[in-house]
């Protein structure tokens, strides 16, 4: 195995910064940077007074720079749910947008793009025209995006608000249809939980709230914020590991909805890279339910080591490269059967030659 | 629960400072930032206080202000009623 | 104050390899810079406008802020289009620029890497000068003659701190300075050279949007002086109007807060805070427009303006 | 919890406590004076609506105003679009075209398209009985641009038809739009809009709409010209 990067082990015990000289500071805030964990970083070091300035100014910055985006997750959500009142269906936000208005620990210094919400499927369309009554647009004009997010994504195209910028994924699963594994989006949706205070803004239950997180970092995303995820994935785990039989029931709703596989992986690389604290009866029964075969989980620890390392130089190999390839390749085949995808991959890869950027191509939800 | 007159739109949160009859305003919630005249804030002040209906805010506002009698008053409060809600400022009575 | 080696201490051939291969770390005002560039126009300009900043040494006490590359892009087109690429320690946030645009791009890179990645300060789009302790901060809409003014007045005693951004603390409200090279544009090139026989001014680059594009180098007594900052005495529109009498008036000060505000990089990351500094920095200054179509008058005026300090 | 507010005393700092002024003597700010002056001219209101935190990535925060002809990769324009007063401007409906804009409407759309078919047939006349005259027929796109406050309460049909003509101008990349500017709302959109709310919600729509239509509506000074009947005055410089 790879030795943990400076930022994983800072991760993992804040105090390891006591005495880092300057240029170890140097490499941490540059790591920290371009794993999107900043900010996170600036929180767990809080306690920590007389930090080198120079490090600290950037610190600030990050943290400056995420409080603003909390107060913007704050705002949004009063106006997503201002336009969806009417509808009166369950509105779920999930992963960052939902730990900040839960007030998680996870929460804290978690910098997000967009805010992503889950709604019944039979209401997309309404749910579509009340945001661009309330002054959101649709991102995608081109016909071939258009069709393709509607006719096999598991969301709409992008939406963003024409005067604020801020960005919005509807969806209303939480994998595509085509996808590999097939979880019931509606047995979520339906034990939602309402926010305090707030009638049909909820938050997925602790353990689905979980299980989406894995699904979205193993089997969906594309990990250019890998080890974001996976912080938190360690943050929820920690914090509702402590809790009376919640290892058994994430072992059940996994099963459940099918997502053993996720969890496996989940459970196996938070502790892995970021000494995720989990009960080994736990790690037992998630390995007797979702353990790949040998072959399958050699690879994948080959791939998965180098790609949930912060997206910077110093932390890559000469295999770094070719497992980031290859995960976007998975991403892409966990998604949709082969003779779909091919066409696509090639449509995207001749885009991209363009120039064109993430933007404007149909891709799985950036945060 | 849902207010009855005039009131400071849901979450407002303002933070202010005013020279020479112009306020700079800060909406901390929303994160808009406004220039106002001393009529708004008048209004904003007042109804910081709690909803109030028209005819309580015309009675009201010049505990705030001192308005040269002879002008008629009543209009330009209204203009600015409007134009604040339209800045998500305050909120319609409903 | 330990003792600085400039850069120019280097000998240029050194200067240079050192840039092509591990790159050379300078402090630009309060930020430590680390460039890397095999292009010859880029080390040449470099060496010239740089030449006096402080040289960071590497070893396990330097700190580095920003990793900066400009490197030709690769393929055909370096042929018959060569183009440069800005990098940010591996990121590329813009898209390629053609090669003769290398050294603007370096300054306009800095300036981004600033503005996007520096929220513990106040950020506002404008020129600011110093003298006696009191910083004049010249925001001000392209085209104003915001550059040449600041160029103008900074070759008649008048401290640099920036062409291009005030650089404020959220901790006590002082400018930081941040003196660099200034960008000139089109006839007000020639007007500098006329102005100020002895300014250094770089090589001109052809057709960016903005026209023709030059750097003058800062005055070396602000480059010496980066630490030195100053509290904000005055806000001071500039507005070049061809045969105008100078003139100074009077501004609005909440719509100049509102003024800098829209035109703050960060104002809009930088919440409450942001604010709050605003408002105080609003408070205590002067807030003015001058009109002017002559530099002499400009000096004139600007030296007979009374601050109490 | 949100320290975005800021140490507290800042707060009072920056609202409590009377304001020196220039000259140095101060103002209640308990008890505003208002002058006669001051009262009559239109109200003094302008706004920096806020670019939110979200859809910038801490390593890529874009910023539009930095000196330089930087591009980044993956940023949208800003849409626009155009007021009823400019489609239906000068002496269009006299033959001509408008004084500001002499493109013409984008076909298919012209001054004398029933209101109906340009809403794909599915117009329901009883529900928006201020869009049908009085022999119940249907008016053409120019009437319904020309309805007055009592047969069209909410000015919604003229911004109805602004909206559509803008979307379809931006679509076919016609003038007013030169390439690649967007209105930020497809033909189709601004027809299942109107259909889904011109009922039930018509203020949000016409609101939606007038702002839309505004030249640069997604700039950061928006709201300013989208409130402009109420006498906002514009930022110098």
């Amino acid at each position: 195995m790879m030795a943990r990067p400076l930022l994983s082990e800072v991760l993992i015990n804040p105090d390891r910064v006591t005495g880092l000289s300057l240029q170890q500071w140097d490499l941490l805030i540059r790591q920290a940077r371009h794993a999107d964990l900043l900010a996170r970083l600036a929180y767990l070091l809080a306690g920590h007074n007389d930090l080198p300035e120079p490090a600290q100014s950037h610190l600030d910055s990050a943290w400056a720079f995420a409080q603003r985006q909390a107060q913007s997750v704050r705002y949004e959500v009063a106006n997503i749910k201002k336009a969806l009142s009417d509808l009166d269906i369950p509105v779920v936000l999930l992963k960052g947008a939902a730990y900040v208005m839960a007030g998680l620990p996870a929460a804290p210094g978690r910098l997000l793009s967009d805010i992503d919400i889950l709604v019944p499927k039979q209401r997309m369309e309404a749910v579509e025209n009340a945001l661009l009554l309330y002054g959101w647009r649709t991102t995608h004009h081109d016909e071939y995006d258009q069709k393709y997010y509607r006719q096999w994504m598991h969301e709409i195209p992008p939406m963003k608000h024409g005067v604020r910028g801020a960005v919005i994924d509807v969806h209303h699963a939480i994998l595509p249809p085509t996808a590999r594994l097939k979880p019931d989006s509606s047995k979520m949706l339906a034990t939602a939980v309402a926010l305090a205070g707030q009638m049909e803004i909820c938050t997925f239950t602790p353990v689905d709230m979980i299980l989406h997180s894995a699904t979205h970092l193993f089997h969906e995303g594309e990990l250019e914020h890998g080890l974001r995820d996976l912080v938190d994935l360690d943050a929820l785990l920690r914090h509702f590991g402590t809790q009376n039989g919640f290892w058994e029931q994430l072992i059940e709703r996994a099963v459940t909805l099918d997502l053993t596989r996720p969890l496996y992986y989940a459970l196996r690389y938070t502790a892995q890279m970021v000494a995720t604290p989990i009960p080994s009866f736990a790690v037992k029964a998630v390995a007797r339910l979702g353990r790949p075969p040998a072959a399958l989980l050699w690879l994948m620890d080959f791939l998965f080591e180098r790609a949930l390392r912060p997206d910077h130089v110093s932390c890559d190999d000469r295999y770094t490269a070719l497992a980031r390839w290859m995960l976007y390749i998975r991403s892409h085949y966990l998604r949709m059967p082969f003779h779909l995808l091919f066409p696509h991959l090639i449509r995207k890869a001749f885009k991209s030659h363009k120039g064109s950027t993430s933007l404007a191509e149909p891709t799985v939800a950036k945060e | 629960m849902s207010p009855s007159g005039w009131c400071l739109a849901s979450g407002f949160d303002p933070l202010y400072k005013g020279w020479d009859g112009e306020t700079l305003l800060y909406d901390q919630f929303s994160g808009d930032t406004h220039v106002v005249d001393d009529l708004c804030m008048a209004i904003i002040e007042l109804l910081a206080k709690g909803c109030l209906s028209e005819e309580q805010i015309l009675k009201k506002i010049v505990q705030y202000i001192d308005v040269d009698p002879g002008i008629d008053f009543d209009p330009v409060v209204q203009q600015r009623l409007a134009a604040l809600v339209k800045l998500n400022i305050l909120q319609c009575p409903t | 104050m330990p003792h600085v080696t400039p850069l120019n201490s280097l000998s240029f051939a050194r200067f240079s390899s050192q840039l092509a291969g591990a790159g050379v770390a300078f402090s630009v005002g309060p930020f430590v810079v680390s460039l890397k560039s095999s292009i010859t126009s880029v080390a040449e300009g470099v060496y010239q406008l740089y030449g006096e900043y402080p040289l960071i040494a590497g070893g396990a006490d330097r700190f580095v802020d920003y990793y900066l590359a400009l490197e030709q892009s690769q393929g055909l087109r370096r042929w018959h289009r060569p183009q440069v690429k800005f990098s940010y320690d591996g990121l590329h946030p813009f898209k390629p620029l053609p090669l003769n645009q290398a050294l603007p791009l370096f300054e306009w890179g800095l300036n981004w890497c600033v503005a996007s990645q520096m929220h513990s300060y106040l950020l506002i789009h404008a020129a600011v000068i110093e003298r006696n302790g009191v910083a004049i901060i010249l925001p001000a809409p392209p085209g104003s003659g915001k550059s040449t003014l600041c160029a103008g007045l900074v070759s008649r005693g008048w401290r640099l701190f920036s062409d291009e951004m005030a650089i404020i603390s959220m901790a006590d409200g002082q400018v930081v300075p941040c003196p660099r090279p200034i960008g000139l544009k089109n006839e007000s090139i020639q007007i500098m050279r006329d102005y100020e026989p002895q300014a250094v001014i770089s090589r001109a680059s052809l057709d960016t949007i903005k026209g023709t594009v030059a750097l003058m180098k800062a005055p070396s007594d602000s480059i010496r002086r980066a630490a030195e900052t100053a509290r904000v005495g005055g806000i001071i529109f500039p507005r070049y109007q061809t045969n105008a009498e100078a003139l100074m008036t009077v501004r609005s000060k909440a719509q100049t807060g509102l003024y800098l505000a829209d035109n703050s990089f960060n104002y809009s990351v930088t919440g409450a805070r942001g604010f709050n500094m605003l408002a105080e920095v609003v408070d205590g200054a002067a807030c003015l427009e001058f009109t002017y179509s002559r530099l002499d008058d400009a000096v004139r005026i600007f030296d007979a303006l009374e601050w109490s300090a | 919890m949100n320290d975005d507010r800021g140490p507290s005393q800042d707060d009072a700092e920056s609202k409590s406590v009377s304001n020196v002024t220039d000259e140095g003597q101060t103002v209640n700010q308990s008890r505003r004076k208002l002058t006669t002056a001051g009262l009559i001219a239109v109200p003094l209101i302008m706004t920096l609506s806020s670019k939110s935190a979200l859809g910038m990535n801490y390593r890529c925060t874009v910023s539009g105003m930095l000196s330089g002809n930087l591009s980044h990769p993956g940023e949208i324009g800003d849409c626009m679009g155009r007021t009823p007063g400019f489609w239906s401007g000068g002496n269009f409906f006299s033959g001509g075209n408008p004084k500001t804009y002499t493109g013409g409407w984008p076909a298919p759309l012209l001054p004398t398209t029933p209101f109906h078919t340009s809403f794909g047939g599915v117009f329901e006349g009883n529900t928006f009985i201020h869009f049908v005259n009085n022999q119940s027929t249907s008016y053409t796109l120019e009437e319904v641009m020309r309805l007055n406050g009592t047969h069209d309460h909410y000015q919604l049909g003229a911004h109805t038809v602004a909206a559509l003509l803008n979307a379809k101008a931006a679509e076919l990349g016609v003038n007013p739009f030169g390439g690649g500017r967007e209105f930020g709302l497809t033909p189709n959109q601004v027809i299942t809009l109107y259909n889904t709310y011109s009922a039930s919600k018509p203020i949000e729509l016409k609101t939606l709409f007038e702002i839309w239509n505004q030249v640069n509506a997604t700039t950061r000074l928006s709201y300013q010209t989208a409130i402009s009947q109420f006498g906002i005055t514009i930022p110098n410089p």
